[in-house]
């Protein structure tokens, strides 16, 4: 089955690990993630204000190129999750900014040579934005992944990390309970693992405040990390780069302050999927984890 | 120093811009202090979220546009998604920046040369673009 | 100066005593509306409002409580109903559908009676006289069937000639 | 026939005759078609004014009577009641206001005030002519009350109407009476203990002669109307013969099968077989079947076997009773919002997180550890308690918009009975008001603070989280700005009161109206409150809102007082001003049937017509605007009278 993809320019760029693993994953549960021919950078951000419709063009230009392609769109990173799903119910619930968007859309239509059909009719929000994870419920189903599963992944204690950007405004995202997900324990429990349920799972990991103001982020990163640590934790899984990021390469940083510090390893939630389908750890990429998690998978005889 | 307050002084037209950049009801909230409570970064602000609003209640808009809070915001959105009143405080940081940012008023933005030389190569493209975008205009 | 005349149908609860409450306050207003006074404005229904304009009224002001408020629970909601079913009924018969006016005034909004009642006879005012002749017209008229409730006065009056 | 209508038209001092010219009036309607009388006086309401209608009656054989005076809210019973002094009937008078609706608001136009006045008179006339005599509907009344739910609010109810000499059957869903309070420790704000002032009360009710208690039973259908319901009670099967049962409690202490006790609000266990509490009443088991081992898999059969008098019975089955009754009295309290719905307070998955009422059985001498504060997960006791209010009410944004009232007092009597316990303890009470409108309460609050040292934190909690065996509260103190965090031993949930789960479904069954939250709704907010809508029903308790004990059993007391004036009379009436269908013209289409708010119109399946119940229609006139064949009418305010009034307002 085809499903289009929008990747994201983290993705595409940064976190190629997750890309990699997540198309692996993929293709061995029988989907091909069809990538949209044409994409820009979603705008990382949904704007807050009121009165900005230039701000969520980049997010509804790639929603309607994507509607060429079929009636959804599969995306991984958080941030592009969020900024795609908020971006379509304005363009599915604002008739006003429904319109100067489009008007907009078409006037770059014009301008780019060669790309012009892409809208043939207004976008109206047709495309349902899914994130990968819901893929894998809705779609491809938790049972299937259940029945694939060829690594013993039982002891491995994972911690859930949901982060702020899937879950919230929850009456937009409509995706899981932001108070108590649910989603990433149902997977976790899919294919084997020992879930540790820790309570900082969705407090924020200090987002982009990394670039301004990296102590705000280590304190934020380290608040989250203890608490999964102190709930016995072996690895911290997460869906969004920018999250990897701050709770992995920080832990440099809390390393250093904090006396007796123990790392954790935190990947992508795709990443430990493909363990559990068996597929090939190259594939996987471990590469780019500043704590590499490969003694502990070897330790648990899963590399 | 003692607030005077007046019917001019509470309703000046910055309120009401705030109020129409951020979609957002102020009156609506009763100052329980969830979004404080609940904000990962509270820690790091000058100004707490219940009290910005409080201020901006107030009519008080200048010390709230000079704060740190506004900048150190990381919009993770926990204050509007605990909000017993359905008030979103990150709608109105967004907001309260946008008019640093609009006006180009001294406010501590991200240096973008800064960050393109130092970060870029390590940091998550997004989360340089959702800093320029939040932080710089 | 055309005086329009204004057939007022107000529910004894809460309209009808919004009137009197601006009474007791002596608050003035023009004195060209007489109140009919009936128990829910869900009582009023279409034809009584056609019969209004049949014998010469130029406006119909109907009032009632506020939604929520119907001292029947509901009535005023099947009043708003039957309303919206009557106004392109009587666009077709060439009366503007300004000239039937739904208003929710509680027990204690006299005020807001006045200002109404100012409102609504200015606004007739500015309509002009009523021109149709109904009585010649609804004879023709084939009630919608969702407005099946829309019953001309023709039939009451056959009703009275039978008793 | 011929009218013979008569028109007074008042002057009310200089209040009409200022504006209007009453003598003008007077002198045209003379000659208004029906008209036989027509005169103008001072002061129409004074003994001479009514004298003068009573006289014109008689003198001048009346048939209808019009006074034109102030509005009919406000002498329409004067009048009519004249009316009877001349033997006229009530129903053929009417009030034309021309006072509040002519002179006093159309001062400025005192010509244009004197052609309206003309005009509401003559469309006074015109309905009288076309009224008819009435008499007010009499209804029979069955003196027997049922009162459904048992709590302080029920027993209340029982007794008083009991006391007033007529029958009551006490309706209670669970095992024994008591409700909610018999959970209860001790009770703000004078903390005397709740079992002790409740348990007396629950002992009269089950020994007063005219009050039929009937435990483990739940209403079913309903049919009639005030003064004659007919209601099927259905009786739970108990598997015990309740009649025969002594009460020896030998079952109970012999069943293997615990399962968690929902008196102790799941903090002890109680047997398969059991009674829900010590006190009790009736102090008599009943078996849960789902968790006794026989009826789930044919072992055990200890009780039936123990049982010195034969009274276990596995084959019991539910069993109806048909009772007839004329007024109802709801009585059904309230549950706390379940704590699942909070999960960022941890949804109830963290153990030292207790609710209000778990609280309670913990402070209680007779819960499960009699009185000693213990937390759950490891029975130490704690140090340092959070207390949180508001949690799941005023929260519209996720919960409840309403204030539960109470919580704020509770907590506040949870804070200072810990401390009298523990003395060495620390308690937080986290608030956002707090609030203390009741006799003493404002006292109670600030001994609270002052005397026992409770710290009272004002902000709203974001967050509570396990941490190495302390629960981690995340606060605030809005009055200084401060983030603050406290490592609890414990934290008492304030959860916002909502109306017991079943109230929904009984409300529907019994045809009374509840508001958006599921609360019964009164008839009206402030001159009402102890009735519904619907006639014959009567509210108490915290099933029409939050409220504490005093205003449950003030409130119980008012339902009775209204049942005993229901019963006051033999018969019950009613305004005749009501619905009524023509069954000739009737097409059967139900229409007015689906309208009716009241279930007043039925349908008569042998007729295949619809039919209107004098007992119940409130005259509303929904169902006459809505019938499509034109079929109802209103007594005294039929379509004809309508059409002529309307004709008469714009007469020139
Ligand atoms: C933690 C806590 C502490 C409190 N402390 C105090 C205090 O110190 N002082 C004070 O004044 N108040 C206190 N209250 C309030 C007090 O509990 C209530 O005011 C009081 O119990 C209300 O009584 P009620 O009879 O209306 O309702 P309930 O006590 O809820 O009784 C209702 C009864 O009706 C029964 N019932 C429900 N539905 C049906 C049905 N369909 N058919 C048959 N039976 C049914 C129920 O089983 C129950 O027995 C406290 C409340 C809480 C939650
Ligand atoms: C400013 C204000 C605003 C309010 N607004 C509201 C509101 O919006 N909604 C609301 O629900 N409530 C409101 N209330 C409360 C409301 O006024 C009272 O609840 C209500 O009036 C109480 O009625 P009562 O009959 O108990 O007492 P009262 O109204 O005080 O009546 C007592 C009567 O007894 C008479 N009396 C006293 N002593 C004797 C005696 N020895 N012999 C003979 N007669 C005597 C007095 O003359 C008086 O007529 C308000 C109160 C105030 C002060
Ligand atoms: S959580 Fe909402 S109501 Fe409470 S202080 Fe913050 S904005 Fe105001
Ligand atoms: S959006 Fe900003 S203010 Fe709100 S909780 Fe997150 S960091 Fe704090
Ligand atoms: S039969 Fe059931 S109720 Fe009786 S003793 Fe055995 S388990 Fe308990
Ligand atoms: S043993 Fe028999 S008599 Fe005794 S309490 Fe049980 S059922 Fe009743
Ligand atoms: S009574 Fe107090 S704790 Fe309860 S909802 Fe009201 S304010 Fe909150
Ligand atoms: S005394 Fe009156 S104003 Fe003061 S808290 Fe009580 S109710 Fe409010
Ligand atoms: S709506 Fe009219 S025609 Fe239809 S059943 Fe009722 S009375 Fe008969
Ligand atoms: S008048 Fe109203 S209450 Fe009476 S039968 Fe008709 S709809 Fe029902």
């Amino acid at each position: 089955m085809k499903i289009p993809y929008y990747p994201g320019c983290t993705l595409h760029e940064r976190a190629l690990d997750f890309d990699k693993a997540s198309r692996e994953c993929a293709r061995a549960l029988d989907i091909e993630l069809e990538e949209l021919e044409i994409w820009t950078c979603c705008g990382a951000v949904f704007p807050l204000t009121t009165d900005s419709v230039m701000d969520i063009l980049a997010g509804v230009r790639n929603l309607a190129y994507a509607s060429r392609l079929g009636d959804k769109v599969v995306t991984l990173c958080s941030f592009c999750y969020n900024v795609l799903k908020r971006a379509n119910k304005v363009m599915r619930d604002d008739p006003e900014k429904r319109e100067k968007a489009n008007l907009f859309l078409k006037a770059d239509t014009d301008a780019r040579e060669g790309i012009e059909s892409y809208l043939k009719e207004d976008y109206t929000g047709q495309v349902d934005v899914l994130h990968y994870i819901e893929m894998l419920r809705d779609v491809v189903g938790f049972d299937k992944i259940r029945e694939r599963t060829k690594a013993d992944l039982s002891g491995l204690k994972v911690a859930p990390y949901y982060g702020c950007m899937l879950l919230r405004p929850k009456k937009e995202m409509e995706f899981d309970d932001p108070e108590q997900p649910q989603i990433f324990e149902d997977f976790l429990e899919a294919i084997g693992c020992d879930v540790v349920d820790f309570p900082m799972k969705t407090e924020c990991c200090g987002g982009f405040q990394i670039v301004r103001e990296e102590d705000t982020a280590v304190a934020c990163s380290q608040t989250v990390v203890n608490s999964a640590s102190r709930r016995g934790a072996d690895v911290i899984i997460t869906t969004c780069p920018l999250c990897r990021y701050n709770l992995d390469e920080l832990q440099k940083k809390m390393e250093k302050s904090v006396t007796g510090f123990r790392k954790i390893p935190v990947i992508y939630f795709t990443q430990l999927l493909g363990i559990a389908l068996g597929i090939d750890e190259e594939c996987l990429d471990f590469s780019d984890n500043y704590v590499d998690p490969r003694p502990l998978l070897a330790e648990k005889s899963l590399v | 120093m003692r607030l005077k307050l007046s019917a001019e002084v509470i309703k000046g037209d910055l309120v009401e811009r705030v109020a129409e950049l951020s979609g957002q009801n102020l009156s609506a909230c009763y100052q329980c202090g969830r979004c404080s409570a609940g904000c990962p970064v509270v820690e790091e602000m000058d100004i707490v979220p219940s009290e910005v609003i409080r201020l901006l209640q107030l009519g008080q808009v200048e010390p709230v546009l000079d704060s740190e809070t506004i900048w150190i915001c990381a919009s993770c959105l926990q204050c509007a998604s605990r909000c017993p009143r359905g008030v979103e405080f990150s709608s109105i940081c967004d907001a309260l920046r946008a008019i640093v940012l609009r006006k180009r008023l001294s406010g501590s933005v991200v240096d973008a040369d800064e960050v393109t030389r130092t970060m870029v190569s390590d940091a998550p493209q997004m989360g340089v673009v959702g800093a320029l975008r939040k932080l710089n205009g | 100066m055309f005086e329009p005349r204004v057939v007022c149908f107000f529910c004894k609860w809460c309209t009808y005593a919004g009137a009197d409450l601006a009474g007791t306050s002596r608050k003035q207003y023009p004195p060209n509306g007489v109140a009919v006074r009936v128990n829910c404005s869900g009582r009023v229904d279409p034809q009584h409002i056609l019969w209004a304009f049949r014998e010469g009224a130029d406006g119909v002001l109907l009032g009632g409580c506020h939604p929520g408020d119907c001292h029947y629970q509901d009535g005023n909601y099947n009043t708003m109903r039957r309303l919206s079913l009557l106004k392109p009924m009587l666009k077709e018969l060439g009366i503007d559908p300004d000239r039937v006016r739904l208003e929710w005034i509680s027990a204690a909004e006299g005020d807001k009676l006045v200002s109404v009642m100012n409102e609504f006879v200015d606004e007739i005012r500015e309509l002009g006289p009523m021109t149709v002749d109904l009585g010649e017209k609804l004879s023709g008229v084939e009630a919608p069937p969702e407005a099946k409730d829309v019953k001309i006065a023709k039939q009451s009056k056959a009703k009275a000639k039978k008793k | 026939m011929e009218h013979r209508i008569g028109v007074f038209v008042c002057h009310c001092g200089t209040n009409i005759a200022g504006v209007v010219d009453v003598k003008r009036v007077a002198e045209e309607l003379a000659s208004y078609p029906g008209v036989a009388f027509s005169t103008d006086y001072t002061y129409m309401c004074s003994d001479p004014g009514q004298n003068l209608v009573k006289d014109a009656i008689k003198e001048h054989k009346l048939t209808g009577v019009v006074v034109s005076a102030c509005s009919p809210t406000l002498h329409e019973a004067t009048f009519r009641r004249a009316g009877v002094g001349a033997d006229l009937n009530p129903y053929m008078v009417e009030i034309a206001n021309i006072r509040e609706q002519c002179s006093w608001v159309h001062q400025e136009d005192k010509p244009r005030a004197t052609e309206k006045a003309i005009k509401i008179i003559k469309t006074m006339i015109e309905k009288v002519k076309q009224d008819e005599a009435l008499e007010p509907i009499a209804v029979p009344v069955t003196k027997r009350a049922l009162v459904v739910g048992g709590g302080v609010a029920g027993i209340q109810a029982a007794l008083d109407i009991a006391n007033s000499g007529h029958e009551v059957i006490l309706v209670e869903k669970e095992a024994s009476i008591g409700g909610h309070m018999a959970q209860l420790s001790e009770t703000f704000p004078t903390l005397d203990c709740s079992q002790c002032i409740l348990t007396p009360k629950m002992v009269d009710a089950a020994q007063h002669p005219r009050i039929k208690l009937m435990t483990y039973c739940e209403v079913g259908d309903v049919a009639g109307y005030v003064g004659n319901f007919k209601i099927k009670i259905k009786k739970k099967a108990a598997y015990v013969n309740r009649d025969v049962c002594t009460g020896c409690g030998l079952c109970s202490e012999k069943c293997p099968s615990k399962t968690d006790s929902e008196f102790e609000e799941g903090l002890a266990t109680r047997k398969a077989i059991y009674t829900p509490f010590p006190q009790a009443v009736p102090n008599k088991p009943v078996l849960d079947a789902e968790h006794c081992l026989y009826m789930q898999s044919g072992k055990c059969g200890i009780c039936a076997k123990i049982c010195p008098v034969d009274a276990v019975d596995y084959t019991q089955k539910d069993e109806f009773v048909d009772v007839e009754v004329g007024a109802i009295v709801v009585a059904t309290g309230y549950d706390l919002y379940p704590i699942i719905n909070i999960g960022e307070y941890g949804g109830g998955k963290i153990k030292d997180v207790v609710t209000s009422l778990q609280f309670e059985r913990l402070l209680s001498a007779s819960g499960p550890t009699s009185g000693v504060v213990r937390r759950p997960s490891d029975g130490e006791i704690p140090k340092e308690v959070v207390f949180l209010t508001c949690v799941g009410s005023r929260d519209p944004e996720h919960h409840k918009a309403y204030c539960s009232k109470i919580c704020c007092m509770y907590l506040t009597k949870h804070a200072m009975l810990y401390k009298h316990t523990v003395h060495d303890g620390q308690a937080y009470l986290f608030y956002m008001d707090v609030r203390t409108g009741g006799k003493g309460y404002e006292e109670f609050y600030q001994r609270a603070a002052e005397e026992d040292d409770v710290l009272y934190v004002r902000g709203k909690v974001s967050k509570l989280y396990e941490e190495d065996g302390k629960v981690i509260v995340w606060g605030v103190d809005t009055l200084t700005g401060q983030k603050v965090e406290i490592a609890a031993d414990m934290v008492v949930l304030g959860l916002a009161m909502e109306p017991n789960a079943q109230a929904l479904e009984l409300a529907k069954k019994l045809k009374i109206q509840v508001n958006e939250w599921g609360f019964l709704s009164e008839a009206h907010p402030k001159l009402r409150p102890v009735e519904s809508l619907a006639p014959g029903f009567y509210l108490a308790g915290a099933a029409q809102g939050p409220k504490d004990i005093p205003d449950a059993v003030a409130q119980a007391s008012a339902a009775a007082s209204k049942v005993a004036s229901l019963f006051a009379e033999k018969e019950y009436h009613r305004e005749p001003i009501i619905a009524l269908v023509d069954e000739d013209e009737c097409a059967g289409c139900r229409v007015c049937v689906s309208v009716c708010p009241y279930d007043a119109a039925e349908f008569d399946e042998e007729k295949k017509v619809a039919h209107i119940q004098e007992a119940i229609c409130e005259g509303c006139g929904a169902c006459i605007a809505a019938c499509p064949s034109g079929s109802v009418t209103q007594k005294n305010l039929t379509d004809d009278q309508l059409f002529k009034m309307v004709t008469a307002a714009l007469e020139d």
